[in-house]
């Protein structure tokens, strides 16, 4: 009966965002980003580390969590020009709904694509990487 | 008054967009607190304005003209006659709900209250019921202040009490029933406690105008403000109701064509309420289409609209109460049908998104009411609410849908 | 862009009313100016939302409030285009253009004016142009310069001049096209001409934009206002196109939902501009109503729009010139199809009674500018406007009308 | 081809429109009384003389001019209330549109019961008469 509900839904999704790889505030940290949506009260904050290691603490909805728990596995040991890339890359997928092969697991969010409201929760943990990364910078 | 059956098949048949597939799947529309859908004789009654007697109204003496002025105007009387007005010159049409409130706050709000002067909101209003008060606080020095509620989403009489306390409180701006935990306030009570102490009434009846029958003489409020197109009417049409003293006190709001008497460069005489308030050409089409919806409704009747929403509603409890850990926000004794409700771990927007991939609309958010939201502890809901229009049969399958998601997050 | 002919049978039958009959006669509808007849297509669409795709818009994640979202903001990307805006942003939704107008008075007024700036209007303006700065004026201390026009109904650029001398005008607000005389104004002279005195400009483009393409970029103008209803579109909406960064710096009109960022008690954020604008649920399917007429204008083009009313402007000056004593206001080099005109004896309103009993729709009176009236030493003209679906015969069964009229008041 | 409308431009109010014969300021009166209408820019003053001398200057439309010319006649040597009664029937006639056999030329005016924007020009000379005779009696 689900089966296209769990397109998005699926089963990555629902396990990283209930108990995702990537959570928890890190000791130590480089800069930090955040990320908020008014409109459902989602709140997200990222943690970077120079090296290329990303921690999130994600508060909202199952999409918000899993992209944040999905991109910090993503942009593990890249570099913060290859991190910008890539959330260019995956705004692309999440707004056309078309699968890129490079992106691996970070296509299992393709189908927030049918839900325009939805497209900012997979988003808004990018946001707030891209926070992080220009204190980095700065501060760097 | 009910002149017509409440057979719900029937009605079901007025309403084109039920019979609508989403994903596959039958619209379940559980979302008519937001917004309702149109019966057919709102939207034909709208066509034939367009196709057969259209033209500007009020400064025509031609016969489209006329016969145009002449249906806007008798939309002002079916409100009237709706509300129990006094006179049909209580009735100004505006954009919606938001537009009457900010008129009143622009208008009474800064000519009858003065800086010091306090307004009284509740914790459970809609922003449209409050941001329109910061701004005056903000702008003409007027002070708001809130009243609290209970727990079970009540009016808290003795927060009330001490908001009033010391005699300066000129307004109590407040909701007939709340959009997201359907309590019904007492309209009647509240309006004679603030009357006793010297306040003006303004009650937001976006909600509760849906739902039963009012009648403004009855209540003795001064100020009644609802939307077309929660009603079962158009968008863009809404209603202020004010008691004529008020509206005769009150300067105009917006200035334009239709508002005024005569016009010079240095004096601009204003026109009798209510075109005082009708700045420039009003929403023809949609004023004569709301009247169209009021004539629906009240050829149904509210009473037997209530019997069926009360039962849609307990019901709908009933199947909620069903589902493990969830939480029904508010628990009014007098409560409508809108049901909002969270799980633990499956946030509003997952199960919104869910349910939708299942046919069935329901709202999630903070339902423009963020501070409600903080007195209630929680940062979002979902919500589903009730029409004339909606069937036992639905309120299942959304037990069902939240059954299943209950499952995937647990 | 044209991609239809124009092709004047077939567009008649686009527009249902078209083939109503008055008093027994056919309906010839010389009002448009006033409120324009709607085509099929814009019905259409406003009756394809209420029937099949309608829900609240923005705040919903389900199916039907996606797709009314969609459509809702995908008529701000058709104005904008149409505008040729540089951003859709730029695009704020209200009821009409007065209310555009009182937008504008109440926020970029109040603020980005002080005590002591000039407003300057023109002689000819609707009084939705003048009485909201004469309410800014009484509110704010701005004051409120009228620059005069010359017996033909163009601007007196000598008069211009002498209001801006001072260097204290900081803002020019004038219409496009009159809606009394028909006179269009250099719109792109007014506008290079006020900034460089350090003004900005407000275009009153209730007129204009029916019968010419505008383009707010080429025309560097910093506000320009418009509503559907003469557009073709529906009632209850109307647009404002500001400048990002005058919208930017404009504090919000009305509050209520949807404009708003976050709430608390002590502090609201606004949303960003558009929506800053536009609290409460909007017109919703007005506005969409308001994309399909765009689209229906856009595709005739206003190149054959512009043709076709240009020959009929100059048969309807032949025709009135032909009956004796009849006097037209105005004699702009660049005039449209608005043609104003008194008879001595015959008040306008007598022409107006008379005209109709043979089907013919006129207008009569002082069309909201009173003081032109007096500028042009009348109280009331009798007024014809011509719309993209007004024909030759239509014309010559007025000057037909108007030779009997002048018979029985001889 | 006007038949029709005819039967509110008749004869007798293009008559006394174009050639009223009660019209002009008199040298004495005992009250006077004005109408206006901004929608059209009509205007009339209407003078009062005890005894029942009702005299107009009327500057607007046929309709208005006729019917302040047909009300001075229908008044004369009539009493301030029995102006009054016949205010109320004529203002009947031109609401509803059917003729009262009692008033005579005025039923003239009936037509203008199509024309619901046009009532008030036959009713401004009555309303101008109202204010002389409020005025006449708090002075006289
Ligand atoms: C030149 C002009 N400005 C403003 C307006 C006011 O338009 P609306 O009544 O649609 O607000 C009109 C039309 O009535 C007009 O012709
Ligand atoms: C209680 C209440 N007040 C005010 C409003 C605002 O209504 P509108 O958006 O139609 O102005 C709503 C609906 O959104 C409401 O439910």
């Amino acid at each position: 009966m689900m089966s296209e509900s769990q397109e998005l839904y699926q089963a990555l999704i629902m396990e990283r965002s209930k108990a995702p790889h990537f959570a928890g505030r890190p000791e130590a940290f480089d800069a930090q980003g955040q990320g908020e949506n008014a409109m459902c009260g989602d709140r997200v904050q990222v943690f970077w580390q120079r090296g290329g290691v990303v921690r999130h603490e994600a508060h909202g909805c199952a999409i918000m969590t899993a992209s944040a728990d999905l991109m910090a596995q993503a942009v593990a040991e890249k570099t913060p020009s290859q991190m910008t890339a890539l959330r260019g890359a995956f705004e692309e997928v999440v707004t056309s709904g078309r699968e890129n092969p490079a992106l691996g697991d970070l296509n299992a969010l393709a189908g927030v694509a049918q839900y325009r409201s939805r497209i900012r929760c997979a988003t808004l943990p990018w946001v707030a990487l891209a926070e992080a990364l220009k204190e980095g910078q700065v501060h760097g | 008054m009910s002149v017509r059956e409440f057979n719900l098949d029937e009605i079901r048949k007025d309403f084109p967009i039920l019979a609508q597939q989403v994903h596959g799947r039958k619209l379940v529309f559980l979302d008519s607190a937001a917004s309702a859908q149109k019966p057919r004789a709102v939207i034909d009654a709208m066509v034939h304005v367009m196709e057969a007697q259209y033209a500007n109204v009020h400064r025509g003496l031609h016969w489209m003209s006329e016969r145009t002025s002449d249906a806007y105007e008798a939309a002002r009387d079916k409100v009237a006659a709706f509300l129990n007005a006094q006179a049909r010159e209580e009735i100004v049409f505006t954009r919606n709900a938001t537009e009457s409130i900010n008129l009143v706050a622009y208008t009474h709000g800064r000519t009858a209250l003065r800086p010091g002067d306090a307004v009284v909101v509740s914790e459970m209003e809609h922003h449209a019921n409050l941001v329109p008060w910061q701004m005056l606080r903000d702008a003409h020095g007027v002070e708001l202040r809130i009243a609290k509620i209970t727990d079970s989403g009540e009016i808290d009489w003795e927060s009330l009490e001490a908001q009033f306390a010391d005699g300066k409180v000129k307004l109590l701006a407040i909701t007939h029933m709340s959009n997201v935990l359907g309590s019904y306030t007492p309209a009647e009570r509240l309006v004679a406690f603030a009357h006793a102490r010297g306040a003006k009434v303004l009650l937001d009846g976006c909600q509760a105008i849906v739902h039963r029958a009012v009648d403004v003489q009855a209540l003795d409020v001064d100020f009644y403000v609802f939307s077309g197109h929660k009603l079962y009417g158009p968008t863009g049409i809404g209603v202020l109701y004010a008691k004529r003293e008020l509206l005769d006190a009150m300067p105009p709001f917006m200035a334009g064509g239709e508002m005024i008497e005569s016009v010079s460069y240095q004096r601009t005489k204003w026109a009798q309420p209510p075109h005082r308030f009708e700045a420039g050409t009003p929403a023809i089409v949609e004023t004569i289409g709301l009247g169209a919806a009021i004539d629906y409704v009240q050829a149904l009747g509210f009473e037997a609209i209530a019997a069926h929403e009360r039962a849609l509603t307990e019901h709908g409890l009933k199947v909620l109460a069903g589902i493990e850990d969830l939480r029904v926000l508010g628990a009014a004794q007098d409560r409508g049908g809108v049901l909002s409700f969270t799980m633990p771990d499956a946030h509003a927007h997952d199960i919104a998104t869910l349910l939708d991939r299942q046919g069935i609309a329901v709202r999630a958010g903070h339902h423009c009411a963020e501070p409600l939201m903080g007195r209630m502890g929680v940062t979002a809901t979902a919500r589903a609410s009730f029409a004339l229009y909606t069937t036992r049969e639905e309120i299942d399958a959304l037990g069902a849908g939240l059954l299943r998601i209950r499952q995937m997050f647990k």
